[in-house]
């Protein structure tokens, strides 16, 4: 069986191999599950947050994952939209049904996250019924949600092509069918997600009653907003190209031209490039303007663990590094460098999520407040990791069954 | 199989299609919405008509004017204060607005309960009916008298001044036992002060209303304690910058904070101080020379009854030991603050020298109380018109006159701690029964070590309290008192206050348990063992003894009815007229039973009723309780430097406890809504905090939060350090009203009692004092 | 809403009569205050001074009922509208059955003034008893904050309503300003400038917490020290 | 693909029949099936006619309290007044005598109208407005029998439970503030 389901011509690991390597997945999945369902019966009070920490761990992973996943709309914006007029993006076909799994597992696992994070799943849909379009969130939950089943829309076709499923005409037709439609679904979704992309900006940006996290508006957002979406296309596309690459090592087989890399890397270079330039300028406007405004100096933002260093490290080391890096030509040319600078940059925006979350409630606001240290507790872990063993379980399998890159055959001609 | 599919298809369309036009979809999204919102197992209060009752707080001595909010009659909701209550103008305190806790409290105990086990063992309390419980214990004490051993009963009821009192002691008269004791309190030591140099029975109390300049010997006027009612009450009247506080304390109290000034002394020494100040004012002659001189006795040298020549205050305070410079070495202040304050203390035309007020117990000796009235002496302050009046008694009906039993009765020795004393050492009578009512001496005693070791040699402990606290624990009998809310009470005038204030306290329900009102005990036991003592208490119900005592209010025609709050009673004057407001005893029950309090302007200072007519420095009744041949100083107010026990190598630091106004130390333990207000500095979990000086830590090495071993004389404990400037350098305070035993798990295992680490020093007259003990602090 | 810092002696009747009135729920160990249920919570300040300098105050902090144009920082983000204002009376509420618990109100409130449902909550079984029909219990898993007892202002409109005056001149205090000892509390209509939260709020010595970030709160803080005014803003206060 | 297109063009019409039955069925379902399964019919302990009561007026069971709160359904005491003892011989009246006066028990009316916890509602301010009761209540001046009380079996309220849309609805119409404080405690 497990053969006659393997995409005709391509070679995959043994089943028991595979298996095992599944069954460890679906171990940490149960871990977290476990650990998920007693959340939800116990209530949050298994977690580490609190009045002073009402944002955690869940928030910062929801958040960096999203981010990452952003990777899936902006390809598909690429490939569908821009193509037309840049025939150069026509490279990236090779990589957008990884690019699309990718955003369905993301997007899905934030998904379940995010009911664990609410105190009262049970109301998690009064983000509908009660909207408050003031509300960032109010945003959030529609177009992640929204996004969410676009994402399971456009992975469908790709699992349709599954060899034994596309023996049956009617599905093949079906698949077929919506392939045409494919474009237009990846522009709805681009819509949606670079517009909760800026709302999950917001969220931190619109707090005026938390400095640190406070930024002024362009339009009717915050600046956050165009930031957020600018670092998540700036990352997306290379969490990407470092999981194809990851797949690529575990399977020792050549998957996508490195053309498509180095497309990507020019690509993420320029987008890297842009979002510092704006960011820094950002982070010099706030603080030595904005904050004094406020009363506060950027020393008060800064103790103990939540130190300056966060910011030397999200702007600097996974900041303009990784940046200067993808720009250079010459640096392109090393397998090493692309993909270490691909890293530093995930990094940087999982940082910046967790600084903008995290260290914003942090800081202490009035003045005879006191700092306070915030730890997860397993309750908390467990659920992320299994969520992120569920991304990983749901991208082996479509690997494995799925004929995800259509290069994949040719590339490894023995 | 194309065809099934599409037909299938097409009724699906159809089908929802149709549930679309149907209330269907939209019905059940409300309906589970609104079944989203509702959580079964939340409680639900019962609604129904809210009305209110009138009554008095009787939980401490402040006599708070409350209300409480019922529902449908039968469930108290709420308690607030009385807006008529011009004392208060409608405030209460933290205790008393979560006093229902207590009324609901799962520690309650609802029926008679005897111990048919191991005395301590929760689980042999068994029920017995009241007749029961009243008739044996009835024939125990008739039979103890018949034996003319009616002396070897003994009993400590509470110190907040009430009906209950004389009804106590007139059981006790009657019944021919002298030991009748009162929790030790502040008021004690006004009390003694005020004999020995009035001669007059009542207590020593401060206008504070109208002073201008107040010096606090260390007294917590804002620490919510007691009777800090009347300090509150005060600073309203106080105007912003004109009334200047200063605080003599070793401690950065609340007080301190709030004061105009605060003089950082060493513990123990505010005494030493007075006598500096005053020291200054007699080398200046500042003093009211005239007051002094006419009506003062013993402040020249002056020869006592055996016609031997004495010194007098005047050469005593003027010697080089009260000179400035002295006292500033043994205070820690300087000499030209100690000039300055006597200045500006002399020079104030309303200057006032206050000392325990709101304080859980005395942390001052006899001299020590001398020594303050001394400075008020020289200022003047005892004037008939003076800042310092006798605390006015409410002129309630006496009770009847009682035949006392021929039994002796010889007068205890040194209170309550003379008592505990002899019991253990039984070199005394021994006491055979001993009754706890309103106190829990166990637990709020200080060095309840004290209790526990006579206790394990009376052999029956009867215990009224209302609550299973760690004496009734103990108990071999407990007659349960209807709680604080459920039973008539008064509030007999307030220590500290210089105007009369007396209160009747309202059941706002009907008990909730099978309890009764202690009084009626008493009056039940005194009918059973009959005779003098059935005669000497003829009242049927304890609302009937108030109404009778009322009665003698009524006819008295003083003082007045405070309907409304714009009474301004912190600033009657003395001597003042007020015109009475009831017409007789019934009216006047009624105003009073309404929530409404009596208050009239305290007497002018009456004549001296001493030996010498005179205020008294030189005190010749206090010798014989020295020493017969004591020197000069005996006889006076004058500075005694207590060398405490222990020694300092061993116990190198001062303990200190201190009294925040977020506990409850008294009978009444800390109530959970009071739990909540106790900073995570002073208790954390389990951990009670310590707060010692930034330099003291650093020398000991201890960090913020740190674990250590407090060990003093009386024993160890593990406490948290708080590093904290409001500690005086080299001294550990430690809060008191933690570290409860008894009651439920809401009150249990928080932190330690200060009292069982603290120590008493016994005065030559009797009173504990507790200022301080040696301590050591290390690693755990 | 005015509080009057010189008076308040940090004694917490207010804190204690909220308790009471408005339901809030206790557990056994209270001792972590980062989970703890107060509305009106008590800060500790101080003048940062060593001993014998040292000094230190209370500051009660109900709800600021912030009075920022068009949105509370709590209104402004909550996605199911369980937190509003009303602009007629400026009183911020929060609907517990509503609220779907995301805390995203906490995490916009600068003065900590809102706590979380941790836990489900249970009362000692005699103590269910005091519980006030007025003020509906929480479930776990919602957000709860002060409301100005806004269950007594209805109560009073409903009486006007009954004697027939107008419902919209009626005044009530809340618990905690009846409750003060030290009558360090005072309440009423700041909009109306006869009222004597207007006039106090007028004082010299007047002032608010965080004015600098324009929530606007309602209430106002009455001191003469001039260290605890510092600790109002942190551009007052001198860092170190 | 063809042979498909054909196979169907044959089965236009059964199509529309498929369409339409499961259209109908639904609206069936919506409209009169459901709404039956949904609310639970629960009768009172007794019954009360208040046709019975007309000589009293209204108000002099259903009053308002001096505090402006509403007295609700009278409690036995007010009963009592008038049937400490039977009045007349309705098997209803003698249960109600003989289960509750003699006994001393309220009777556990169930409210029609109960709302929850959260909801804070004073009939004050509508009387205030001059509202006629039967705008919210049913006319109960020709009642004889109490109808029985439907409760939802999902969300537990009654079904004449007033929902927050018509509460806002009418107090929008009536320009009457909709702030959730208003209504909400």
């Amino acid at each position: 069986m497990d053969r006659a389901l393997i995409p005709e011509g391509l070679k995959r690991c043994p089943l028991p191999i595979f298996g095992l390597w599944s069954l460890v997945l679906v171990g940490i999945i149960g871990w977290g599950v476990v650990a998920g369902v007693l959340v939800l019966l116990k209530a949050l009070n298994l977690t580490g947050l609190n009045d002073y920490f009402g944002f955690g761990a869940y928030i910062t992973a929801d958040l960096a994952i999203i981010a990452l996943g952003a990777g899936a709309f902006f390809s598909g914006f690429l490939y569908y939209g821009m193509s037309r007029f840049f025939p150069k993006l026509k490279e990236l076909g090779k990589i957008i049904n990884l690019a699309v799994v990718v955003g369905f597992v993301c997007y899905t696992g934030a998904l379940a996250i995010l009911l664990l994070e609410i105190g009262q799943p049970m109301r998690g849909w009064f983000g509908y019924w009660h909207a408050n379009v003031h509300s960032m969130l109010t945003e959030v939950i529609f177009c992640i949600s929204c996004y969410a089943i676009v994402l399971t829309i456009e992975y469908v076709p790709i699992i349709l092509e599954n060899r034994k499923l596309s023996e049956t005409k009617a599905v093949r037709v079906f698949g077929h069918s919506m392939h045409d439609v494919m474009a237009i679904f990846a522009l709805t979704g681009t819509f949606l997600s670079f517009f909760h992309q800026g709302s999950l900006g917001g969220v931190a940006g619109v707090l005026f009653g938390r400095p640190f996290a406070f930024r002024a508006g362009l339009f009717i957002w915050p600046w956050t907003f165009f930031l957020f979406i600018l670092s998540a296309i700036a990352s997306g596309p290379a969490f990407t190209a470092l999981i194809c690459r990851a797949i690529e090592k575990v399977s020792r087989k050549k998957l996508v031209d490195r053309s498509v890399y180095e497309l990507i890397a020019k690509i993420e270079g320029v987008l890297l490039g842009v979002y510092m330039i704006l960011k820094i300028a950002d982070t010099a406007y706030w603080a030595f303007v904005q904050s004094p405004r406020f009363g506060f100096s950027l020393g008060d933002f800064y103790w103990g663990a939540y130190g300056i260093w966060l910011l030397i490290a999200e702007i600097g080391v996974c900041g303009v590094l990784p940046a200067l890096i993808l720009l250079s030509p010459g640096a392109r040319k090393s397998n090493f460098l692309i993909f270490s600078a691909f890293l530093l940059d995930i990094i940087g925006v999982s940082l910046n999520r967790y600084v903008m979350t995290i260290q914003a409630i942090a800081a202490p606001v009035m003045p005879f407040d006191k700092w306070q240290v915030y730890l997860p507790t397993i309750y908390e872990v467990a659920p992320i990791v299994a969520m992120l063993a569920y991304c990983v379980l749901i991208i082996s399998l479509s690997y494995r069954y799925l004929p995800l890159f259509p290069r994949e055959k040719d590339l490894n001609r023995a | 199989m194309n065809f099934g599919r599409r037909a299938f298809l097409q009724f699906a369309a159809g089908a929802v299609g149709g549930s679309l036009l149907s209330p269907l979809p939209w019905q059940l999204a409300g309906d589970s919405a609104r079944w989203s919102q509702n959580w079964s197992w939340r409680a639900s209060p019962e609604r129904g008509e809210v009305t209110k009752v009138s009554s008095v707080c009787t939980m401490c001595e402040g006599g708070c004017a409350i209300q409480a909010r019922l529902v449908n009659g039968n469930r108290a909701i709420l308690i607030e204060g009385n807006p008529a209550n011009p004392l208060t103008e409608g405030g209460v305190c933290a205790l008393a607005a979560s006093g229902l806790q207590f009324f609901y409290a799962p520690y309650r105990i609802s029926k008679p309960m005897k111990q048919q086990k191991s005395r301590g063992d929760i689980s042999g309390f068994q029920p017995i009916s009241w007749d029961e419980a009243l008739s044996e214990l009835g024939k125990k004490l008739g039979k103890l008298r018949a034996d003319g051993k009616s002396q070897e009963l003994a009993a400590i009821i509470s110190h907040r001044p009430s009906s209950m009192d004389d009804l106590w002691l007139q059981f006790f008269t009657a019944y021919g036992s002298p030991n009748l004791f009162r929790m030790p309190s502040a008021a004690d030591g006004l009390k003694l002060a005020a004999k020995f140099t009035t001669g007059n029975a009542q207590p020593f109390a401060f206008a504070l209303g109208n002073a201008e300049y107040i010096l606090s010997f260390g007294s917590n006027l804002f620490e919510g304690a007691g009777a800090s009612t009347v300090a509150l009450a005060a600073m309203r009247q106080w105007t912003k910058g004109a009334t200047k506080l200063v605080q003599v304390e070793s401690r950065c109290s609340m007080t301190a904070s709030k004061a105009d000034q605060f003089l950082p002394v060493n513990p123990g020494k505010e005494a030493l101080l007075a006598m500096g100040i005053a020291h200054v004012m007699v080398s200046s002659g500042t003093y009211d020379v005239d007051f002094v001189k006419n009506n003062v006795f013993g402040f020249e040298d002056w020869t006592d009854s055996a016609g031997k020549k004495r010194q007098g205050f005047k050469g005593l305070v003027s010697s080089s030991a009260y000179s400035p410079e002295e006292v500033a070495k043994a205070t820690g202040l300087d000499a030209a603050q100690i000039r300055e304050v006597a200045k500006e203390f002399a020079g104030k035309p309303k200057a006032l020298a206050v000392w325990a007020i709101g304080q859980p117990d005395s942390t001052n000796g006899i001299y020590h109380q001398l020594a303050f009235t001394a400075l008020n002496a020289l200022k003047g302050n005892l004037k008939p018109n003076g800042l310092i009046t006798l605390s006015p008694s409410v002129p309630l009906a006496g009770l009847p006159p009682v035949e006392k039993n021929g039994a002796a009765q010889k007068e205890p020795q040194g209170g309550l701690y003379g008592l505990l004393d002899s019991i253990t050492t039984a070199k005394n009578q021994p006491v055979e029964i001993l009754f706890v009512h309103e106190a829990n001496p166990l637990y709020s005693l200080p060095e309840n070590k004290l209790f526990r070791d006579a206790l394990a040699k009376v052999p029956m402990l009867v215990s009224f309290s209302s609550y299973m606290d760690e004496t009734a624990a103990q108990a071999d009998l407990i007659l349960p008192n209807h709680t604080a809310f459920e039973r008539y009470d008064d509030v007999l005038g307030i220590p500290g206050a210089a105007f009369s204030y007396y209160a009747v306290s309202v059941p706002i329900l009907k008990p909730l348990q099978d309890t009764k009102h202690t009084g009626e005990a008493l009056m039940t036991l005194a009918a059973g063992i009959g005779g003098t003592v059935g005669a000497s208490l003829p009242w049927k119900s304890y609302e009937e003894y108030l109404k009778f005592r009322v009665d003698g209010l009524a006819q008295a025609q003083k003082g007045a009815v405070a309907e409304k709050p714009d009474v301004r009673i912190v600033k009657l004057a003395a001597g003042q007229s007020v015109q009475p407001n009831f017409s007789n005893g019934a009216d006047l029950w009624k105003k009073l039973k309404a929530g409404n309090c009596w208050y009239d302007a305290p007497a002018a200072m009456p004549d001296f009723e001493t030996p010498s007519g005179k205020l008294e420095l030189a005190i010749q009744s206090i010798v014989q309780k020295v020493a017969s041949d004591a020197a000069d100083k005996y006889y006076l107010p004058h500075f005694e430097d207590r060398n405490l026990p222990g020694n300092e190598g061993d116990l190198p630091l001062l303990l200190v406890a201190y009294r925040p106004s977020f506990t409850a130390a008294g009978f009444y333990p800390t109530p959970p809504f009071m739990t909540k207000l106790i900073p995570d500095s002073v208790l954390k979990g389990a951990d009670a905090f310590i707060e010692l000086h930034p330099d003291t830590a650093a020398k000991l090495e201890f960090s913020q939060g740190e674990l250590v071993s407090l060990k003093t004389t009386q024993g160890e404990a593990n406490v948290r350090v708080n590093i904290s400037a409001v500690a005086h350098p080299g001294v550990v305070y430690l809060p008191t009203g933690l570290g409860h035993e008894a009651y439920d798990n809401y009150v249990q295992n928080k932190g330690v009692n200060a009292n069982s680490l603290m120590e008493v020093q016994l005065d030559p007259v009797g009173i504990g004092t507790v200022w301080a003990c040696r301590a050591q602090l290390r690693r755990v | 809403m005015v509080i009057d810092l010189d008076r308040c002696t940090g004694c917490g009747a207010c804190s204690a009569a909220c308790q009471a009135e408005n339901n809030i729920s206790f557990r056994l160990d209270e001792s972590n205050k980062l989970r703890s249920i107060t509305w009106m919570s008590i800060f500790q300040l101080n003048n940062g001074r060593n001993y014998p300098d040292y000094r230190y105050a209370f500051l009660p902090r109900p709800c600021m009922h912030c009075d920022s144009p068009h949105h509370s920082p709590c209104t402004f983000v909550c996605p199911v509208n369980a937190t509003t204002r009303d602009e007629n009376n400026g009183i911020v509420t929060h609907i517990y059955p509503r609220c779907i618990g995301c805390r995203y109100c906490m995490v916009a409130c600068p003065y900590h003034a809102r706590d979380f449902n941790w836990w489900d909550h249970t009362w000692p079984k005699p103590m269910e008893a005091m519980l006030s029909p007025d003020v509906s219990t929480r479930m776990r898993g919602v957000v709860e904050k002060c409301t100005f007892c806004h269950q007594r202002m209805l109560a009073a409109r409903s009486k006007a309503y009954k004697d027939g005056t107008d419902p919209d001149k009626t005044t009530y205090t809340p618990a905690c300003a009846d409750a003060c000892p030290a009558r360090a509390i005072t309440f009423g209509n700041l909009r109306d400038p006869h009222s004597d939260v207007a006039k106090l709020s007028k004082d010299p010595n007047a002032f608010r917490i965080l004015e600098k970030l324009h929530t606007d709160p309602k209430v106002y803080y009455i001191s003469t020290q001039d260290w605890i005014k510092k600790l109002s803003d942190n551009a007052l206060t001198e860092k170190s | 693909m063809k042979q498909e297109k054909s196979s169907s063009s044959g089965s236009k019409a059964l199509g529309v029949v498929f369409f339409l039955l499961g259209f109908v069925g639904a609206l069936v379902v919506g409209w009169v099936v459901f709404p039956n399964l949904l609310y639970s019919q629960k009768a009172q302990p007794i019954n009360f006619s208040h046709v019975a009561h007309q000589s009293e007026d209204c108000d002099s069971c259903h009053f308002l309290r001096p505090d402006g709160t509403y007295g609700g359904i009278p409690k036995l005491d007010r009963c009592k007044e008038c049937h400490e003892s039977a009045q007349g011989s309705s098997e209803a009246e003698t249960k109600f005598i003989s289960e509750y006066v003699e006994q001393n028990r309220e009777v556990p009316w169930k409210i029609y109208t109960w709302q929850p916890d959260n909801v804070y509602f004073s009939h004050a301010p509508h009387k205030g407005q001059g509202l006629e009761c039967t705008r919210c209540h049913r006319d109960v001046s020709k009642e004889e029998k109490l109808p029985p009380y439907r409760e939802n079996r999902l969300d537990g309220y009654s079904i004449s439970t007033m929902k927050m849309v018509e509460c806002e609805k009418c107090h929008a119409e009536k320009g009457a503030s909709n702030n959730c404080e208003m209504c909400h405690k």
